[in-house]
């Protein structure tokens, strides 16, 4: 796609002849350097050289590689999520969908299936969660952050259910590459997974129609109903796809730990809307970027494992990233208000 | 002429009824969910027995209540949780480390450190503008991270607090332990806030309709942050209460606990949308879900299907509540009255 | 440089691993040389952990001791964790075979089951009547272990009778509740065994608070610092537990062990300092010691230490 | 002190007249004779002048407010007086800032420049308890009111009586209430909840609600716009009872006669500005009118011959459980059915009915001859039949999303292959109806929410006109757009119409509806109150019509 529409050629002086509307005034980089995501780069840029200055483990090719397995399970779910929230919609229930998944895919090979029969089951599990989640805040209008505070207690629950105090362990040799293997090198099949999923992601947000659509609706579902958008039927998809990408990060989490049991992933959702906000995405729905996520995600991975790598307690880095979240979306908002101040005085 | 007004006002007692009808709806659901508890294990309907299901859920009705006031504000507080953490945390601090500070000023701080991290809160969302959502999935985190760099993550035991510290909660007045007795209390300073204060009527009319809010003079904002407040001071209460009823205190008291808050309120009738609930529906919402908490064990249900069981409840609540709040059709046409005179 | 071995709790902040890291410092200072980096994840979880192993296989520690919350959900980490080099051993709770070189049980699980029988029959007046367990998370390892050598030993003590276990997930208000289930479900329940630090401290709580002193018994594994005020109250009688200074000694000198070249084969018998010889058994599993058992003679004594 | 009256601008052309002097005209049974009176030449009379001195001072003075929002300038100095024991009547078109005058006035806007004076004294609102406590009240034109609430608690909400203990005193205030409601007449009782009354009953409640706090300064914003006959002439009474206590009283409303019976003073404003101001005795309607709208109106209305084709929209037997009830009509190629009716007649019901939002429970839709089932607003655009909503801010336009994406967001099909947008193509598209339509904007990136009113409806229509509709379905098309940019809608309507378009106008203005339709069907309370042709159509006819007040014409 070109965006030749942004040639000066068009500027046309005022007045003269049919009065002609420049594309944009801004052009597309200068933009970009105002932007969420240019902050977030250079948050991340600067996350990183703290980590390299404080840790001499640091910077290791393999080590980054490591990192890259405590966030990419739940970078996935972020960039479905990340579509949800767009929507004015959030889905809490992730949690509970990779743990209802992998239970699934537990006993399916306590069945005897095979890999391929086992990633199917892990991520049709997770597509019906997402589609029953979908069918409540769709169909019958439920808000969602309730709707799915249900389903995070139901899905999980289920597991329970099934699973009690046991455990799926005997899962095939094949599964395990889904959660420990690498493609190419030190690249991981979750991480390239994360890396083909985001581009996706990105080209489908920012560039298809359905995205635009996704976007139209979180802003004003009222007027992009009016326009003939199907707002039902995208939600319904946008929850299903929710649940398949959780259902995929069930697959690559039961390969990486080999075992299930119903605690698996708790606490997941709070995580992922994490990356989804601190990524840019306005929790009340219609803007924000898959790059700001995709970013966002990386920022949150370096400075856990930074912070890993010191042995700095996990709770102390939930504090960090706690601090991180208000703090990246106060901060913006106080500069601007000073600045407004500052020109009104 | 035929353009005149509709004379008679419509009947305001049915509607008074509808909103009693979501309240006798709960009480109707609670006294199933006992009888059939009972015909199964008839020792659990006994009022000792009864009366620790209720000691049991006044925790989770006095956070309920703060947090009912928040949902009324359109907001949601995921932090109350973590605030109970934290500020059990800090008063058993305070108890081991200055055994000779009376009981009054532990609970004062309770209360008063409870209050502090909820206007943290309502001051982000107030003054900053930040979704309460966003602000109190921070806080949630920090708060608890605080209860961990108060104790170096170390666990609070019983024998460390002094007798009394662990004792008010279960001494028994009247034969009620006061831990009740607090909740009764709480449900009556509720009662009142929300019902006789204006800061109470101000978190219902900034819910339902934030634009007429202002316009009547109030400030949306104010209310959401006191609503905070509110939420923060009985969340900062229930800290102390949580860590002397269980006699420990550690890093992760109460964890998801906030959940279990939000539930109670929303099966109680509190709408997320905002402007619409009472104490007494919240109060039953928290007794439905004590008394399902307390009586798996107890019926045999296996402690496994207890988590599916409460998510089932709040979506069946969830789904009630919207059928409730759908806004009904307004009615232009009016019967055909033939020929114009 | 220092040899830096890693003492990988089940979670951050708990009296039995904070003491274990004691005694693994007790074992660096008398080895020399080497250094303990005492870690674990917040709370109960194998992510958690995998993620703490992530980050000290990171730093190339030269071994990693761990107490796993899930023994199979951490073998593929500590596997990795081998593979780089690393010496691997679990103690307290254990790793599946192929995530560890050896593992080091507190005391043989034999002993504790009936230990906890033994406990059980010395509450009981006359010896017999009708126990119930409180364990912790469904998936505890070494909770299962040891309930099921409890049940295995049975016939020994033929006056019990165990009626129900339930499961208090080592969170101290969720036993609370589940033990206020027990005693209304069966109230002819004499004593309850809790074989978990947090269990027995909330079960004898909710005895107490209950007005049931005197009819039931809590007892069980605890740590005397937690439970001297059980044991005052008269809820408890006795109760057992290893010496978790002694266990993070051992662990830490095993490890030690492992770097300097010892091979963890079956048949094997490594030193353990001052705590003699770890004999590991046909699954490179040895025992350290006997549990101890403390009443209201002596727990004031231990209470000070841990 | 500045003097009550004001030259009026040379722009106001003094002579030309048209029937656009019923402009912002909400009809309501009453208004037929005036509104007849109106329609005729009158010459313009010299503003009145002298007398000043006979009058008491002013209570509350305002000079040179000035309120922007971003695309409009809302008030651009304004300049008023309001005296003790008169009526001050504010007259301007839709869009001329005076609910944005009120709702300065009472705290809930702070103006960007000029001064408030109250007994003289230089005043700032810091909110609208501030406003409140310099003894200002105000019937605002939205009722905004809360649904959930009694009507005892709406009337007192912020300023309720306590007890003794600062506790809110419910028995005191369904007393008051009572009380308040009985001295308006009107027949509510203080324990409903507000959702359920009528939105007559709604504006009254407003009315007792402003009149429970004692104050000097009383606005009433279109206080009768949704009032029966009867509630009108109550609230008169109020007003003369407010009167005469003294207090100062700002009446707005676009209803002459009304203005006759209450109002002692007048103030005009156009597009912001306060364009002329005296005394009521000194003033007639046709100035009144020549003031509000500044120049000759003729071109307004620029619908010339089209020619009128084959029947293209048929629909008969057209209903819904509470909305409509019974609605046939047919649409011709070129043609534009406009249709009339009191504000909740049903009428913007029926068209998202049309438009597939709310299903219909009987009728049925033919388009060029064939039956059409639309389930969604899909199907309908498909179709053919596209819909302008009322509410452009909520229904219509996407506010935060910039003009091409909101252009584009009806016809994504045409400006993507396999569902991937081409961005070269959609700004052709937008450029292609910006240029057409004459859009003022900076770029087309700039976001919707950003333009007037008036640009805003012309991207909206855009939006409309790119999934090239053979139906167009307008609802309200002018509402809250400045003038200009009116003539602008009001030529792309016509245009539309003489391509081909069949339009169907929804509109509350007679001189809208007189100046474009090619014919009128009026609705009542959800029903077809009757068809009319353009030719030898008067104002009162469809006035009686919408009203049901059939005896009036005669
Ligand atoms: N909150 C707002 N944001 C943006 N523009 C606004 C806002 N409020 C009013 N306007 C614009 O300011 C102008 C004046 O509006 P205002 O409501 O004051 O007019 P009015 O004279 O009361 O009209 P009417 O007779 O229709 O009530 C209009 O162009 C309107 O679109
Ligand atoms: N009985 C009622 N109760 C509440 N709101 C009402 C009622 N009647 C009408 N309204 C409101 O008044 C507005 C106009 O109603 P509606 O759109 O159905 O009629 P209309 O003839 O299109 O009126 P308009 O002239 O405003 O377009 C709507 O916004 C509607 O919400
Ligand atoms: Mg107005
Ligand atoms: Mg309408």
């Amino acid at each position: 796609m070109t965006l030749e529409a942004a040639s000066p050629a068009r500027a046309a002086p005022e007045g003269a002849g049919p009065r002609t509307i420049p594309d944009r005034l801004v052009p597309p980089w200068r933009r970009f350097a105002a932007s969420w995501e240019a902050m977030l780069l250079g948050v991340a840029a600067t996350v990183f050289l703290i980590d390299a200055l404080a840790s001499p483990y640091f910077l290791d090719l393999w080590n980054l590689s490591d990192a890259t397995f405590n966030f990419t399970e739940k970078a996935i779910i972020a960039l479905a999520m990340a579509f949800v929230v767009m929507a004015g919609e959030i889905d809490l229930s992730v949690g509970g969908t990779v743990a209802l998944a992998s239970t699934a895919m537990g006993a399916a090979a306590a069945a005897g299936a095979g890999t391929p029969v086992l990633v199917l089951v892990g991520l049709g599990v997770g597509a019906a969660c997402g589609l029953f989640n979908g069918l409540l805040v769709a169909r019958l209008g439920l808000p969602s952050i309730m709707a799915t505070v249900g389903t995070m207690s139901l899905y999980r629950g289920l597991s329970y259910v099934a699973l009690g105090d046991g455990v799926y362990k005997d899962y095939p040799a094949g599964l395990a590459w889904f959660g420990q293997g690498y493609v190419w090198q030190m690249l991981s099949f979750e991480f390239a997974s994360f890396l083909v999923l985001a581009v996706a992601a990105g080209v489908v947000l920012h560039r298809t129609t359905f995205g635009r659509a996704v976007r139209a609706i979180g802003n004003n579902a009222f007027a992009a109903r009016f326009s003939g958008l199907r707002v039902e039927r995208i939600k319904l998809l946008l929850f299903v796809a929710t649940g398949l990408a959780a259902g995929l990060a069930a697959v690559m989490l039961t390969g990486r730990l080999g075992s299930t049991r119903p605690s698996i992933a708790l606490g997941w959702e709070l995580d992922v809307v994490t990356v989804v906000v601190l990524g840019g995405i306005d929790i009340q729905g219609g803007s924000g970027t898959v790059p700001g996520v995709v970013i966002a995600a990386i920022v949150l991975g370096l400075v856990t494992y930074g912070l890993g790598l010191l042995n700095v307690p996990g709770i102390i880095m939930s504090i960090v990233v706690g601090l991180m979240l208000i703090g990246t979306i106060a901060l913006p908002i106080l500069v601007r208000r000073a600045l407004a101040r500052r020109r009104t005085a | 002429m035929s353009a005149v007004g509709p004379a008679a006002a419509p009947d305001g007692l049915d509607l008074r009824s509808l909103l009693a009808r979501r309240e006798l709806l709960l009480v109707a659901a609670i006294a199933l969910l006992l009888a059939a508890v009972a015909a199964r294990f008839p020792g659990f309907v006994r009022p000792a027995s009864l009366g620790n299901t209720f000691n049991d859920t006044a925790i989770l009705i006095v956070m309920a209540l703060g947090q009912a006031a928040v949902i009324l504000t359109r907001s949601v507080d995921l932090s109350v949780a973590a605030n109970v953490a934290l500020t059990g945390m800090a008063v058993a601090l305070l108890d081991v480390h200055h055994p000779e500070l009376p009981l009054a000023l532990l609970l004062a701080v309770a209360l008063g450190l409870g209050l502090a991290l909820g206007a943290i809160n309502g001051l982000l969302v107030w003054k900053v503008g930040i979704p309460p959502i966003v602000v109190t999935l921070g806080t949630l985190t920090v708060f608890r991270g605080l209860a961990f760099v108060l104790s170096g993550g170390a666990w609070i035991n019983s024998f460390q607090m002094t007798p009394g510290f662990l004792a008010v909660p279960r001494t028994e007045v009247l034969g009620l332990p006061l831990l009740s007795w607090t909740a009764l209390l709480a449900v009556g300073v509720a009662g009142l806030v929300f019902g006789r204060t204006p800061v109470g009527r101000a978190w219902y009319a900034v819910g339902g309709n934030p634009t007429a809010a202002v316009y009547a003079g109030l400030d949306p904002g104010r209310a959401r942050f006191l609503a905070f407040c509110f939420s923060g001071a009985l969340a900062g209460l229930c800290g102390y209460l949580w860590v002397a009823r269980y006699a420990v205190a550690y890093v992760d008291v109460a964890s998801g606990f906030e959940l279990d808050v939000i539930a109670a309120c929303v099966i109680g009738g509190v709408s997320i949308a905002g402007g619409i609930g009472s104490v007494a529906g919240v109060v039953l919402g928290a007794l439905f879900l004590g008394i399902i908490k307390n009586a798996l064990p107890v019926v045999n249900v296996s402690p496994f299907a207890q988590m599916a069981i409460s998510g089932a409840v709040i979506i069946a609540a969830v789904a009630l509540n919207a059928r409730a709040e759908r806004k009904r059709g307004r009615v232009i046409l009016r019967p055909h009255r033939g020929a114009t005179p | 440089a220092d040899i830096r071995i890693a003492l990988v709790a089940k979670s951050l902040g708990n009296g039995f691993f904070e003491a274990a890291d004691k005694g693994a410092e007790e074992a660096a200072k008398a080895i020399g040389g080497v250094k303990i980096v005492y870690t674990g994840p917040t709370s109960t979880t194998a992510e958690g952990q995998i993620e703490v192993i992530n980050a000290l296989i990171s730093q190339k520690v030269d071994a990693i001791a761990i107490s796993a919350n899930d023994k199979d959900a951490v073998a593929p980490a500590l596997k990795k964790a081998m593979g780089r080099g690393i010496k691997v051993i679990s103690w307290d709770s254990a790793v599946a075979a192929e995530g560890r070189m050896l593992h080091l049980n507190p005391s043989s699980n034999e002993l504790i089951g009936n230990m906890l029988d033994k406990l059980a029959t010395d509450a009981l007046p006359g010896g017999k009547g009708k126990v119930a367990i409180l364990s912790a998370t469904a998936t505890s390892t070494n909770q299962n272990t040891w309930i099921g050598e409890m049940k295995k030993a049975l016939p020994k003590y033929p006056g019990l009778d165990i009626v129900a276990t339930v499961y208090g997930d080592d969170l101290s208000d969720k036993s609370y509740r589940e033990t206020q289930g027990l005693l209304q479900t069966h109230p002819d329940v004499k004593v309850i065994v809790a074989p978990t630090s947090v269990g027995i401290v909330a079960a004898a709580q909710a005895v107490k608070d209950a007005g049931k002193i005197g009819q039931v018994f809590v007892t069980g594994l605890g740590l005397p610092s937690e439970m001297a005020g059980a044991v005052h109250s008269g809820a408890t009688k006795n109760f057992a537990i290893w010496n978790p200074i002694d266990l993070g000694y051992s662990a830490a000198y095993l490890a030690y062990d492992l770097v300097k070249g010892a091979k963890a084969e079956p048949g094997a018998a490594l030193p353990m300092g001052r705590m003699g010889q770890l004999k590991l058994d046909a699954g490179t599993e040895g025992a350290m010691a006997d549990p101890f058992v403390y009443d209201s003679s002596n727990v004031d004594t231990f209470a000070k230490v841990f | 002190m500045t003097g009550p009256s004001r030259p009026i601008p040379s722009s106001a052309l003094p002579g030309t007249f048209s029937r656009h002097a019923g402009e912002g005209q909400r009809t309501h049974p009453g208004s037929l004779a005036p509104l007849s009176s109106v329609l005729k030449f009158v010459p313009p009379a010299p503003p009145g002048a002298a007398a000043a001195a006979r009058l008491p001072a002013p209570l509350l003075e305002l000079r040179g407010i000035c309120k922007h929002f971003p695309g409009v300038k809302a008030l651009d100095g304004v300049e008023l007086a309001l005296r003790p024991g008169r009526v001050t009547a504010l007259v301007g078109e839709n869009g001329a800032g005076k609910s944005t005058l009120v709702k300065i006035l009472t705290g809930i806007y702070r103006p960007d420049a000029g001064e408030i004076l109250i007994g003289g004294e230089r005043i700032a609102f810091a909110g609208p308890e501030a406003a409140q406590a310099a003894r200002i009240t105000a019937i605002h034109q939205e009722t905004v009111l809360f649904d959930e609430l009694t009507v005892a608690e709406n009337i007192y909400l912020g300023h309720a009586p306590r007890t003794r203990f600062g506790l809110v005193d419910w028995p005191a205030i369904r007393a008051r209430s009572a009380a308040l409601l009985y001295g308006i007449d009107a027949p509510i009782r203080p324990s409903t909840r507000l959702k359920d009354l009528s939105i007559a009953q709604r504006h009254l409640v407003a009315i007792a609600r402003a009149l429970s706090v004692d104050s000097e300064i009383v606005i009433m914003d279109e206080p009768t716009a949704a009032l029966s006959h009867k509630e009108v002439e109550d609230l008169f009474r109020v007003v003369e009872r407010l009167k005469g206590q003294g207090k100062a009283i700002l009446f707005i409303s676009h209803k002459f006669e009304e203005l006759d019976r209450v109002a002692d003073d007048y103030a005009v404003f156009r597009d912001g500005r306060t364009v002329g101001a005296g005394r009521m005795e000194d003033v007639d309607h046709a100035t009144l009118v020549r003031m509000m709208v500044g120049r000759s109106v003729d071109q307004v209305f620029p619908k010339g011959k089209s020619d009128i084709g084959d029947e293209v929209l048929a629909v008969s037997g057209y209903s819904h459980p509470t909305e409509f009830d019974d609605i046939s009509f047919t649409l011709r190629r070129g043609e534009i059915l406009g249709v009339y009716g009191l504000v909740g007649a049903g009428r913007s019901e029926l068209c998202q009915s049309l438009f597939g939002v709310t299903a219909p429970s009987r009728g049925t839709v033919a388009l060029d001859g064939r039956a059409l089932r639309i389930r969604s607003t899909a199907d309908a655009i498909r179709a053919g039949l596209v819909y302008v909503p009322e509410e452009r801010g909520r229904h219509g336009a996407v506010l935060a999303m910039p003009i091409v994406e909101n252009a584009t967001l009806g016809c994504l099909g045409a400006v993507s292959r396999r569902g991937f947008i081409r961005a070269a193509e959609e700004f052709a598209l937008a450029r292609h109806y910006a240029e057409r339509f004459d859009l003022r904007a900076a770029s087309l990136s700039q976001p919707v929410g950003t333009l007037s009113g008036g640009n805003q409806q012309k991207v909206v229509i855009g939006k409309w006109l790119a999934t090239r509709p053979k139906v167009i379905v307008l609802d309200e098309p002018t509402k809250g757009i400045d003038i200009g940019s009116k003539a602008a809608v009001h030529g792309l309507v016509a245009d539309l119409a003489r391509q081909g378009l069949a339009v169907l106008m929804v509109s509350s203005e007679l001189p809208e509806i007189l100046g474009m339709a090619d014919r009128v069907m009026v609705m009542r309370e959800g029903r077809m109150a009757g068809t009319f042709d353009r030719h030898g159509l008067t104002p009162e006819t469809l006035v009686a019509a919408a009203t049901g007040n059939l005896g009036a014409v005669a």
